[in-house]
């Protein structure tokens, strides 16, 4: 957990997959491995899921193991509580965002306490994927970017891939772990295209962050849908004579204090992007605990570029909402050049 | 020892337990005789319904809308429900309900605003006493019953009439919903569309109870089944209903069997999970073609009847078109303008924040 | 046209619908003769369990428990609970059921850890297959529903009992729990302990439904009244419903009249809502007193049976005054132990900070 | 907005009065003087609630205006919520923090978002009272401290009293309010007793955090129960010679930056003090916004001081994981005092 990890994708021979195959194809190989898997969710059998993520999968491993439950998130979700229980590992798919939030009893008061209820004796590998985030023009309910909610529920892994690779390596490791995650897709990401190499050596695990482009003069630190928005920002920074970082969280719990804070001492200066809104957001939390681990390299406070603190917008409104690569490269105006 | 004889709490609840629904949906078309006045006018409403519908699944297609959950095939429950309510009533729709909105009186464009994107809620919902189209499930039934709640303590004698899909009664909403307004004996009626689908998922994977209907027995209200596709029956049923409500009766619950014609929204892809032959099988109960067969049967819709009714219809569409043909004004500012009654000082700087970054933009 | 001549999905789930709930509780108490094993094996265990009730009582005036609620007066469905469940199956306890754990054979301090207050949960759950005690309302009914479906799945043929309360039933995730366990045909009992109050709420407040029971048609499960206080009924109706279950047939849904002869906890002021006279009507439906009676009436009981019985039961309750008389090992650094598989980096760091604080504060 | 309140408890003739009583006299003359106040809850009638705040409240106002619901918080909230829409101000009553998670859908997807969507047309002047956080020794799920969900949802506003005084003039504000309000009640201090006065001015408004004590070597900021833990904390302080300054926030939606920050500015050091986990907690956006704000008059970084990232404990661990005095003083302790 020390060395900052920089591993550059692998190249691959394959021809690129959206997320959303990526993230289907580690169900079914995640299904195919072990007969524990069990999918559970809404629409998920014939259709496929509205997103298709998982296509096919009734069809080759029956309705048993890839299940169209009745309508109601809390019944899904505490139902798979039982099934963990039992010693299954369901996968749960929550349509949208928003409508995970019937589920939030059983996950906060039973999904994140179970383990620890029990000293062990009943560990939960259960593994929640949630679409999140905007973008998509969806209308009222479907863009919330509730992931500060999990984050501030002690026994949740929080989880949130930004790459193809990651959908799918992540994902796979989200089942395979003997504690609950919430696993949160970010929806508009769920058609961009990349190659990953199945047979490679995997992506790094749990709790690493991931340096996707190194810079001197401020790092940029992210996760989920807004990876591109900062890339984008860094490229258009370089005009400005910026050499700018960007971080990939990839893992909001556990968080990698290491790598990131070995980036901001280095670079002295810092923002943290995220679509969720900030006033309690995820990014408070990165801000004050960088802060507090790096305050004598800070050369000015960490800046945070976010949803405004505003219920979702609709569709025709949200990209006045959403970070983008001007309003990143307006913070980064703001952090305090002068003082070099 | 009987029931009656064992000490008090165990018996309190236990009123007469109201009648089981019928195992065969009500029916009107076919069964009585054609109200000369109501008959047709639901006859007009559908024909302008379906036409509505086409409309707006045509305005997806241009870009006009970002989605349209299409109630084509459940015109009879949505003109029903439109006309059954009283002026006074409440209507608290779902998604899909759009179009009782409109028979109900509300200006198309208005009830789409949702569905075009420009904001969550294009009316105020004071005015035709509509509540917001809601899209979490279920969750609009419990505001349904604190509205009717409240009004019976305000000794305001108007009802509401709570919309929700077969789907939609899976949800704990559901089941808290009913119980209250069945123990406070509130003024409200639920109607059920139930169309077999829940998105993809078929009834049979949602329930086990012999109906819908039969739910109202775990609640100790009335249950009715009727034809969803008969829109007289379906006017009587929740006329009755709502009578009943308003009169102090308490809530009832109506399972209306019907079927989307349509894929869930535009952008649903329905052949992964029903056949051809089913939604033919459908198409040939198709409420307009009930409705329009039984009113000629009885010589009570002629061909000039028909044709104004098209041509209403289509004034509607055109409307609809015109009205949704530019760009609507928007004002991004409005972000922040009704999160509270007053802008916390923290809004008010990002408001300025937005407004600055728009100005860069037309800038550059 | 017939609901059977409707085109496919609405008739879907409409198979023939299971038969109405009794209006009269089921009883065995004077209607039936006495099995000579069982009955006086659930006497003794209705008097062990009657004496545990008042121990732990006592216990938390002594400081012993941080709170207990009692079930005191539910002893029959307690008892039943545990004897009927075979060595394969699960219990899905609420907060109240510590006694059913016990009969099922859980050492009772290890029952009572959540109520003493050293951890959540006192014992392993697979031991005894009871999982743990559960205190947000109804939430373990989809746990157990789980579970039950799982090992359908696995074609292991255990049966599973939840227990809830009528105030719990009015939940969101009973509804779900339900409708779910029926839709899988999940190898599940529910055991609704209608004791006509949620704290100081009354059961009319609560629901307007003929009866709890009667919330079974809304699913399509059997539902079934039994007198709560009569230990042998609800032992068969309990026997007969795993048994069914177990077979495949899915589950079934009971409610058991009975009665909380105690208040809601030590810390709760019944007076503040019920009377005298309800009680003492309800203390002559003793359940202890009921099974005695009937035992003596058969010959069943002789008065040295009854000797053994109490010695028993006191040698229960002096083990569990011994074995809660000391002040539980507490190890705060368990805290961080079993959050995660693995403790986080800073979960390490913040075992760390708690371990120098503690150190800190001996030496100050 | 822009001066720092520093008022001062009006002294009061008056017999002193507990928490429990301040908060059942502020629903009672709330009822009294608007008929369109309506209690709903779980035993809040006959009862008068397990905390005995609506004591007697049924028994003045009949059972139409204090209603012992069906036990079923979303249906509660959601019931609520249609009684806001017809014009009526609900004050509902969740028995304990966790047990107000079954309607966080209504709380998150409706209550805080039903004036925005409809621009004002249904505004949600509704009231949910929560007791929240620990130390009165209850079983799991009795004890959460759940402000951070809250904080995170933009709509609503987060209030908690600290004092006697605080705990009337809230309430009444909150009842007063034509936005839904969390008021969020200490547990802990529902016995604590002190004189207030009803004639007086009035406590400062929502929005407005108080200087419970000036001090000028560093400043806790805190709200709730820790509120006492604080200034215990300063009194002990004394002895080791810093002169700790103590903030209440009061309401933590709004978020009152320009006491906060004159306070900070001034002393240059600050510890956040509370009982909710630390990790996305309440503390991460204050500490975050605070350094933003504050960050060249800051000489060490803004410190927390939470419960742990677990679980809450049961009851007989409950006092190591809650912030005490020693450990507010600890942090004191770090905050750099080499570098004045
Ligand atoms: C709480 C919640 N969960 C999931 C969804 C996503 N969703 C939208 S419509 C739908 C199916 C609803 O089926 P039904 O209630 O039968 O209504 P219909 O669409 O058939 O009119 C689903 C799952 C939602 N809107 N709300
Ligand atoms: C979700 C939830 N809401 C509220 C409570 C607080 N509470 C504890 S027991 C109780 C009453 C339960 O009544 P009932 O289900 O009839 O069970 P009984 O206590 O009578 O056994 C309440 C309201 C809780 N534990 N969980
Ligand atoms: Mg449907
Ligand atoms: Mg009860």
């Amino acid at each position: 957990m020390t060395a900052p990890a920089r591993i550059p994708a692998a190249p691959s021979p394959r021809a690129p997959v959206s997320m959303a195959q990526a993230l289907n194809r580690a169900l079914r190989d995640a299904m195919a491995e072990d007969p524990a898997v069990h999918l559970l969710g809404e629409d998920i059998g014939a259709l496929g899921g509205v997103f298709r993520v998982t296509d096919g999968l009734a069809a080759e491993f029956g309705e048993d193991r890839c299940t169209d439950t009745p309508l109601a998130e809390a019944g899904i979700l505490g139902a798979a509580t039982g099934m963990a229980m039992y010693g299954l590992r369901p996968v749960v798919e929550m349509q949208f965002d928003a409508f995970a939030y019937p589920a939030f009893e059983q996950l906060v008061s039973h999904v994140s306490r179970m383990r620890n209820r029990t000293r062990g004796a009943l560990p939960m590998p259960l593994t929640v994927r949630i679409p999140y985030g905007g973008g998509i023009g969806g209308v009222e309910h479907h863009s919330d970017s509730s992931e500060s909610y999990y984050m501030a529920t002690p026994g949740l892994h929080v989880v949130t891939p930004a790459t193809v690779a990651d959908a799918y390596g992540l994902l796979r490791q989200a089942i395979a772990s003997d504690d609950p995650v919430v696993f949160l897709e970010p929806k508009r990401l769920y058609w961009a295209k990349d190659t990953f190499d199945l047979d490679g050596p995997g992506v790094p695990p749990f709790g690493r962050a991931v340096v996707r482009r190194p810079g001197s003069s401020a790092t940029l630190i992210t996760y989920g849908p807004s990876l591109p928005v900062c890339l984008e920002a860094a490229d258009a920074a370089r005009a400005e004579g910026w050499d700018l970082g960007v971080i990939d969280l990839r893992t909001l719990v556990p968080f990698d204090d290491a790598t990131v804070c070995a980036e901001v001492r280095r670079t002295g200066r810092a923002v943290v992007v995220h679509e969720a809104t900030g006033f309690a957001g995820p990014g408070a939390e990165i801000a004050a605990r960088v802060t507090e681990r790096c305050f004598h390299h800070l050369a000015a406070p960490v800046l945070r570029v976010t949803g405004y603190d505003i219920p979702y917008p609709p569709p025709l409104l949200e990209r006045h909402h959403l970070p983008d690569a001007d309003r990143v490269l307006e913070a980064v105006s703001r952090l305090q050049w002068d003082l070099v | 020892m009987t029931v009656s004889e064992l000490p008090a709490h165990a018996t309190a609840a236990r009123e007469a337990a109201p009648p089981l629904p019928d195992q065969e949906p009500y029916r009107l078309l076919g069964t009585r005789a054609p109200d000369p006045e109501l008959w047709p006018r639901l006859h007009r409403e559908l024909v302008r319904g379906r036409r509505y519908n086409t409309q707006a699944t045509a305005l997806t297609r241009q870009g006009r809308l970002a989605v349209y959950p299409s109630s084509a095939g459940q015109e009879a429950c949505q003109v029903a429900a439109g006309l059954a309510l009283g002026p006074r009533d409440w209507l608290f729709p779902s998604y899909r309900d759009t179009l009782a909105a409109v028979v109900r009186g509300l200006d198309p464009a208005a009830a789409l605003t949702l569905l075009r994107g420009d904001w969550h809620t294009g009316y105020d919902p004071h005015t035709h006493r509509v509540a917001p189209l809601c899209t979490p499930l279920a969750t609009q039934l419990p505001h349904a019953v604190g509205l009717a709640h409240a009004a019976r303590l305000r000794r305001d004698d108007l009802a509401v009439l709570a919309l929700v899909g077969d789907g939609g009664t899976s949800e704990g909403d559901f089941h808290e919903a009913l119980n209250f307004a069945a123990v406070w004996r509130a003024p409200v009626v639920f109607l059920v569309q139930n169309n077999g689908y829940a998105i993809s998922v078929p009834l049979a994977k949602q329930t086990a109870a012999p109906s819908i209907a039969h739910k109202a027995v775990g609640y100790g209200m009335p249950g009715r089944l009727v034809d969803g596709n008969d829109a007289p029956a379906v006017h009587d049923a929740l006329t009755g209903a709502l009578a009943r409500a308003r009169a102090g009766g308490g809530p009832t619950l109506i399972e209306a069997l019907t079927y989307r014609l349509d894929a869930h929204t535009n952008a649903d892809d329905a052949t992964r999970y029903r056949t051809d032959a089913e939604v033919a099988a459908w198409r040939a109960r198709d409420p307009l073609t009930l409705m329009e067969r039984e009113l000629r049967a009885h010589g009570l819709l002629a061909d000039e009847d028909a044709a104004a009714a098209h041509e209403a219809a289509e004034r509607t569409a055109a409307a609809l078109r015109e009205a949704l043909s530019g760009d609507p004004e928007l004002t991004p500012g409005d972000l922040f303008s009704h999160v509270f009654a007053t802008p916390t000082p923290q809004l008010d700087e990002q408001r300025a924040h937005l407004d600055r970054a728009a100005r860069q933009r037309e800038l550059s």
